[in-house]
């Protein structure tokens, strides 16, 4: 839009831009929100594979790798979110309205999951070889411990979903306004943190993922590919601007993000790359760990390709 | 005799080339005969800015002993011995675009 | 109420101050108010003419007042060369000093010839008291060559014909069918911009059924029941084909209004000219009781005859609406169609509705009066006015009113207040409608037994016998003054906040014009194309912080009439704010500059005449006295005692007399006749024609004859078919006057509208150009002139033209953020006698382009 | 219980800003900061087609979005239906814009005056210099609480087409019109219940 605009300091996606009752196209959240939203998703799905699966993904100083890694992972992603604000240092009242804000709901998870998971992993820390807090009453799998596993692994199914969810509880934007959107997040949280297995595997810290988890990696990139028509075929028909967001995904200003990257990157290289593991013992290893690299990346697009196409309906 | 003593304001004092002047007229003189004998002795430009077809022009008031006779009619004024009579030309009103 | 960001104790001062608005020239009744010694809002007093109402413009003053790059000191030129964008090495001096300068160079001009000096403003709050000070001066040139190029040449003389006024209003309270051409009056535009606007929306929602017709789906038209597009210039034709319509397919015009209040009746020779009687010269009308011919006034009126071809000595006589029924033939709606791109069924349409509508005949009491009620009116003004042929397209809508008897009456085109409560129009020569008596001072000048005379004034308006004013000739007077008989060249001009150089046709002719001048002052509030020009540049007060020393009449002033059957109000400008820097109020300066030059006195003499200055409150021209005292004088003379300098700081304003039906629709209650046809242009061009003859000046008279006729603009007839479109400048309600371009909030929202910086093209004409929404196009006129500017696709306006909004594309501003943008409208125009109306003194703003493709929306050059 | 709303009234509206204006002067909002925006909208094709004009403001909807997506409470609705944001709470995550289906709501990353750094004296007076947070009309809620006026862009506005009351009060001019005119609420289907209803 040729325009002389102030939309460096101020951000309304009606009245930046011409003052036409026309879709307007959502100018308040980007990279930032894709990235965090990410990382909340991946963390997430790391912890709950650990948990429920045992994918450890191997250990270090003791703790397994996919503790660390979601610990760091959603922890970073909070303070992307965090610095993202417009008052970062007022972030800490977020809490206050779990009631109805998705946002609210996703702080209180991204905090007991941080403090449970981080206690949790600390009586496994050995340093020198030397576990020296096992003794604390929550290791492993006592009781405490269970207990502590069990609330984590709860966050952590909100921390994958909540992004999600933020976006689908918006009317003002029908493409974003679908149940579609969460459940692609699930999806992809957890085709990301199952290629990381075989990253790891193949850098030589974790083990080799048993054979069984392939169907698994190809049955969630499926499932991945599966949302994102679906959400699709339903902006277009059920909302004129839905249509007019699914344009700019397949050949409008956000083609690239969405064509290359989420389908791209996000699903059709990944499948490519496990059928061709499939054919090819020799580098199989090296291929899946590709995928998990490739796979967080389209991940990565899926969301900010769906946050960039969002557009907010005229009103009258 | 009436001796009339006139005053000239605005853009008829470049005309008359003067501020200010006596005349004398006959007794019984309206303030018609005075704006005559005038047109007759400063000529068309008199008579452009004050006179026009036998009434006063547009922009020229005229105060007979300070009342203001610029009126249908005005002309008919009989101007008393030792009065006074302004004459005040204005321009074009200056009204709108 | 509380300001939102401070704290109670925080304010040591809160106040609503009174006083009028100047962001146009409607002068709104506004208070401000002011929060320990800042303005802090403005709002519309709930008085006339604005009940309480202010638009964008008004509630933006106050950034204007507080824009930081005001001009605040005196500035004196060092750098001789003159031009646009010349940097004219401003130095700063103290006032002492510029008086002095200012003192010496009037005082020096004046002695040698007082006419040498002109000065220009369109400040309307300000004209009364300037106009004694140019008197006493002794120049006659003051002048608003700001405006009076495009706007009211076609509308004002007019005004005066039809209603005796400055102006017309039209009643639409009481209307059901409103015909707009290249207007938006009702639409917070405008003259009346506010209490018009609240009337207009009221009519329209009781039903009144409104029709634009105009080149641009203004808002006006957005608001219509009909948008009538119209190729520009085709005015004429569209309402002679109305006409015809009326007159000889439908038989629907008011005979009886035609034969008491039109000089339709009268008879006209093979030669044009009314038949007169030999002894006392009066027109002679035919007396069909008793088949003879007699003075108009003699004759009752329903016994004359409209039609028919009479023998009197010797010649073949005839009505002069008989002339009319035969001429309009030529403009058949069929004929026309093709001139205005407006189908032959939809004109026929328009008339008959406009006709029935009408409802001639039927009556209306009011105020215990038996009224004419003729709901019908057709009104215009600059669309129509700006033109080659502007006058005779503004006579033939006003004589759609005229034939249908919609004069003066209630529903009708009505005078807009020109002369006050005691208003009457009388019978002028051939008993014509003249103004009648009144303030003399607002005498407009007389339409009919003018002579046409040497010029005097710089404009030269002495050769625009039916004009009331000559702006657009004042370049010419300058530049080639002795050729049209000037005596006298131009020694000092005085700008006072206004900005010719924009707001004028041509810039480059202007500039030229004004390098002809030796000295030139400008007091302004803002740095712009025109006082780049200045030798002397001094800080002018904003409205806010000035107090205006005589109180508005506002039954006598153009500017800002009465609306019909509406009260209205005194009022001035009062000071709300202390003066930014060094800033002085323009009018103090040059009443100082009077002393100095020791006619003070005489100005204080005009003034109590002038001003009409009562009794104990006339001024004693051996004293100096204060604006406030003036004022205090000036209000209790005009409002009473009680309604002196205190009141009004009180109160801001003092309610006039309401306007009696009989006041203000005074058409059945005086003789007077309104012409139909044009005898008066005959003997005017008459007379034009032989004084330039005798100056050996080719000039144009065709449009000087008693028939109206629609004859093509010069851009009409351009040979060359590259430039293929018209472009029309188009008014809006966020932007009037051209600093209003240097006010951030209005020019934030030009920005956001996406269609004032721009270009508007219609969707198909784009399509077969190849052009997108907001490519940006170049527009080249035919004299070379080039812009380049984003284009905006709109469905809204005439294939065959493209529309440019108000004054801007500024090249000289004092900065204020997108003060620049945009297209400059009047660069586009070329300015020479040929596109000048030689009868209104309009200038042609009627200019074709070519269109070429620059760059592409997605940047990729073309 | 009073529930305060406006009726906008279309047909009335020429599209000449001075709503938009008033709004920015009353509350003096940063550069870019319009709380009260008229948008336009072209319908038809030509020959038969018009401009219309739509003049916004925040809606106070009966079951805001905006609030119920504002993670940290920082808006409230008051018992006359007016709602509000306290940006001294509010921590700046957009969500209230991105939950507004009206556009109401701007995020106000750097406030800035009209000539930049600088401000005029109207600015330094008036001007909420807050930045990183949220902003929306208010009704003028400070002119209904202490001198029971109408908002300014009501005040204002030349044709009388925003008109304020009382939607509680069946009597009231607004809910006369409503009732009249068949009033519509913007996207009502959203379930939102706004307070702001447009005649056409």
């Amino acid at each position: 839009m040729h325009h002389e605009a102030f939309a460096g300091s101020v951000r309304n996606p009606f009245t930046s831009g011409r003052w036409i009752m026309e879709p307007k196209p959502q100018n308040i959240w980007g990279k930032s929100h894709a990235t965090w939203f990410t990382c909340m998703g991946v963390g997430a799905a790391l912890f709950l594979n650990r948990v429920l699966f045992d994918l450890e993904l191997g250990k270090v100083l003791g703790i397994t790798v996919a503790e660390w890694l979601s610990l760091v992972v959603i922890g970073v992603g909070g303070l992307i979110l965090i610095a993202d604000l417009g008052k970062p240092l007022h972030f800490w009242k977020a809490y206050r309205n779990p009631l109805t804000s998705w946002i609210s709901v996703g702080f209180i998870a991204d905090i007991v999951f941080c403090v449970l998971a981080g206690l949790w992993a600390i009586p496994s820390l050995e340093l020198g070889g030397v576990n020296a807090l096992g003794w604390l009453p929550w290791a492993g799998n006592k009781p405490l411990g269970l207990l502590f596993q069990f609330l984590a692994g709860t966050a952590c199914l909100i921390i994958i979903m909540y992004p999600g969810l933020v976006l689908a509880s918006s009317g003002s934007i029908p493409l974003w306004n679908s149940a579609l959107v969460p459940l692609q997040y699930l999806a992809f949280g957890f085709n990301s943190a199952l290629g990381l297995a075989y990253l790891s595997a193949r850098v030589g810290v974790g083990p080799i993922p048993s054979p069984v988890w392939l169907p698994v990696l190809v049955f969630l990139y499926g499932i991945g590919l599966l949302f994102l028509l679906l959400h699709l075929l339903e902006s277009w028909y059920r909302h004129e601007t839905g249509r007019f967001s699914v344009l700019r995904l397949i050949h409008g200003d956000v083609r690239n993000q969405f064509v290359f990257g989420a389908l791209g990157l996000g699903v059709i290289v990944p499948l490519a790359l496990i059928i061709a593991s499939a054919f090819n013992s020799s580098s199989s290893l090296t291929l899946l760990a590709i995928t998990g690299l490739v796979g967080v990346a389209g991940n990565w697009f899926s969301k900010l390709a769906i946050i960039r196409a969002g557009t907010y309906a005229p009103f009258l | 005799m009436t001796e009339v003593r006139i005053r000239y304001l605005g853009l008829i004092q470049r005309t008359v080339g003067k501020r200010e002047e006596v005349v004398h007229l006959p007794k019984g003189s309206t303030l018609g005969d005075l704006l005559n004998h005038l047109a007759a002795e400063y000529g068309s430009g008199f008579e452009e800015k004050v006179l026009q077809s036998g009434e006063l022009g547009p922009h020229a008031t005229v105060l007979v002993d300070g009342i203001n006779v610029s009126r249908p009619g005005g002309l008919e004024t009989i101007l008393e011995g030792q009065g006074s009579v302004e004459i005040v030309v204005l321009g074009p009103p200056p009204m709108g675009g | 109420m509380a300001i939102q960001s401070m704290r109670r104790e925080e304010v040591v001062e809160d106040v609503w101050l009174p006083t009028t608005c100047d962001m146009c020239f409607n002068r709104c009744n506004i208070r401000v108010r002011r929060v320990n010694g800042v303005v802090v809002k403005i709002e519309g007093l709930d008085a006339p003419p604005n009940n309480g109402k202010t638009c964008a413009k008004g509630n933006a003053a106050v950034m204007s007042l507080y824009n930081p790059n005001r001009v605040t000191t005196p500035l004196v030129r060092t750098n001789p060369k003159k031009g646009i964008g010349v940097d004219p090495g401003w130095r700063e001096i103290s006032w002492e000093k510029a008086m002095e300068l200012m003192t010496e160079k009037v005082g020096a001009a004046r002695a040698k010839d007082p006419r040498t000096i002109a000065l220009a403003t369109f400040d309307t709050t300000s004209q009364q008291s300037l106009r004694p000070w140019m008197a006493a001066l002794g120049s006659p040139n003051q002048t608003t060559i700001s405006a009076g190029f495009f706007c009211g040449n076609g509308v004002h003389p007019i005004a005066f014909a039809m209603t005796g006024a400055f102006d017309v209003h039209y009643d639409i309270e009481r209307c059901n069918f409103f015909l707009m051409f290249g207007t938006s009056w009702g639409f917070v535009n405008q003259r009346e911009a506010m209490g018009v606007a609240q009337e207009m929306a009221d009519a329209r929602m009781r039903g009144m059924k409104l029709v634009v017709v105009d080149p641009i789906c203004t808002n006006s038209a957005s608001q219509a029941d009909e948008w009538i597009p119209i190729r520009p210039g085709t005015d004429t034709a569209f309402c002679l084909a109305m006409q015809h319509v009326l007159v000889n397919e439908l038989g629907l015009y008011d005979a009886e209004f035609l034969r008491r209040y039109t000089n339709a009746p009268y008879l006209t020779g093979p030669d044009g000219h009314y038949v007169r009687d030999p002894r006392e010269g009066k027109p002679l009308v035919w007396d069909a009781r008793n088949s003879r011919a007699a003075a108009f006034d003699v004759v009752e009126p329903l016994d004359c005859a409209l039609e028919g071809t009479f023998q009197l000595e010797g010649i073949q006589a005839k009505p002069g609406f008989q002339l009319i029924k035969e001429h309009l033939p030529k403009w058949t709606p069929e004929k026309v169609a093709d001139i205005t791109t407006v189908r032959a069924a939809t004109i026929r349409r328009l008339a008959t509705e406009f006709g029935e509508a009408a409802s001639i005949g039927s009556k209306i009491i009011l105020d215990g009066y038996e009224l004419p009620h003729r709901p019908a009116a057709a009104s215009w003004y600059r669309g129509t006015s700006a033109h080659k042929h502007g006058l005779h397209s503004c006579m033939s809508i006003a004589h759609l009113n005229v034939l249908v008897g919609a004069i003066d009456v209630p529903g009708g085109m009505c005078h807009s207040g020109g002369t006050g409560p005691t208003w009457g129009p009388v019978e002028g020569p051939d008993g014509l409608l003249v103004q009648g008596p009144g303030p003399r001072s607002r005498k407009a000048p007389h339409s009919y037994d003018f002579q046409v005379r040497k010029p005097e004034t710089l404009e030269l308006v002495e050769l625009f016998p039916l004009a009331i004013y000559a702006r657009a000739m004042l370049w010419l007077g300058v530049l080639y003054g002795e050729k049209f008989g000037l005596d006298y060249k131009p020694e000092v001009l005085i700008v006072c906040r206004s900005n010719p150089l924009a707001t004028s046709g041509d810039p480059e002719i202007m500039g030229e014009a004004f390098r002809q001048i030796p000295f030139i002052i400008s007091m302004s509030v803002f740095q712009d194309e025109t006082t780049q020009f200045a030798d002397l540049l001094l800080p002018d007060t904003h409205a806010l912080e000035r107090l205006v020393p005589l109180v508005s009449k506002p039954y006598v002033d153009g500017n800002s009439p009465p609306q019909a059957c509406q009260p209205v109000t005194y009022r001035t400008q009062l000071p709300v704010v202390k003066a930014q820097g060094q800033a002085r109020y323009w009018i103090e300066v040059l009443y100082e500059l009077a002393d100095r030059l020791g006619f003070r006195q005489d100005i204080y003499s005009i003034l109590n005449t002038d001003a009409n200055l009562k009794g104990p409150h006339r001024l004693d021209p051996e004293r100096k006295y204060t604006f406030e005292e003036i004022f205090d004088r000036s209000a209790k003379s005009s409002c009473g005692d009680e309604h002196g300098l205190e009141y009004f700081k009180r109160v801001g304003y003092c309610r006039g007399a309401k306007y009696s039906a009989r006041e203000a629709f005074p058409r059945v209650f005086h003789k007077a006749r309104v012409p139909l046809y044009l005898e008066h242009f005959l003997t005017a061009g008459e007379q034009v024609r032989s004084y330039m003859d005798s100056r050996g000046i080719d000039w144009d008279t065709s449009d000087y004859v008693p028939l109206i006729h629609w004859q093509p603009c010069p851009a009409a007839s351009q040979a060359n078919k590259e430039y293929d479109l018209y472009v029309v400048n188009q008014k809006l309600p966020i932007l009037t006057f051209s600093f209003t371009a240097e006010n951030p909030w209005l020019t934030e929202i030009a920005d956001h509208s996406g269609k004032v910086y721009t270009v508007a093209m219609n969707s198909a004409t784009a399509q077969r150009k190849g052009i997108n929404d907001t490519d940006m196009i170049e527009l080249e006129t035919p004299s070379g002139y080039r812009v380049q500017a984003v284009v905006r696709l709109t469905q809204g306006i005439h294939p065959e033209c493209l529309s440019v909004p108000g004054i801007l594309g500024r090249r000289v501003t004092s900065g204020a953020p997108r003060s620049k943008k945009g297209v400059h409208y009047n660069s586009l125009l070329r300015y020479d006698v040929d596109r000048l109306d030689t009868v209104s003194c309009a200038l042609d703003a009627c200019v074709k382009v070519k269109v070429r493709k620059v760059k592409s929306a997605n940047g990729r050059r073309a | 219980m009073k529930r305060w709303g406006m009726v906008i009234d279309l047909a009335r509206c020429v599209g000449c800003y001075a709503c938009t204006v008033a709004c920015k002067e009353e509350n003096g909002t940063a550069a870019g900061v319009w709380w009260a925006p008229v948008y336009e909208k072209e319908v038809g094709t030509y020959p038969t087609v018009k401009r219309m004009f739509l003049p916004t403001l925040c809606c106070h909807c009966k079951d805001a979005p905006c609030l119920k997506a504002c993670p940290t409470g920082a808006i409230t609705k008051r018992e006359d239906g007016i709602v509000l944001i306290d940006e001294d709470t509010c921590c700046g995550t957009r969500a209230c814009v991105a939950a507004c289906p009206y556009g109401a709501i701007t995020f106000v990353e750097r406030a800035q005056g009209e000539f930049g750094k600088e401000l005029t004296p109207h600015e330094k007076a008036t001007m909420k210099m807050k930045s990183g947070v949220a902003q929306k009309c208010t009704f003028n809620v400070h002119r209904i609480d202490e001198a029971n006026y109408e908002p300014a862009c009501v005040q204002t506005c030349p044709t009388k087409c925003r008109i304020f009351g009382d939607l509680n009060d069946p009597e009231s001019e607004v809910s006369t019109l409503i009732r009249n005119r068949n009033g519509q609420q913007p996207r009502a289907e959203l379930g939102t219940d706004p307070s702001v209803w447009y005649l056409r």
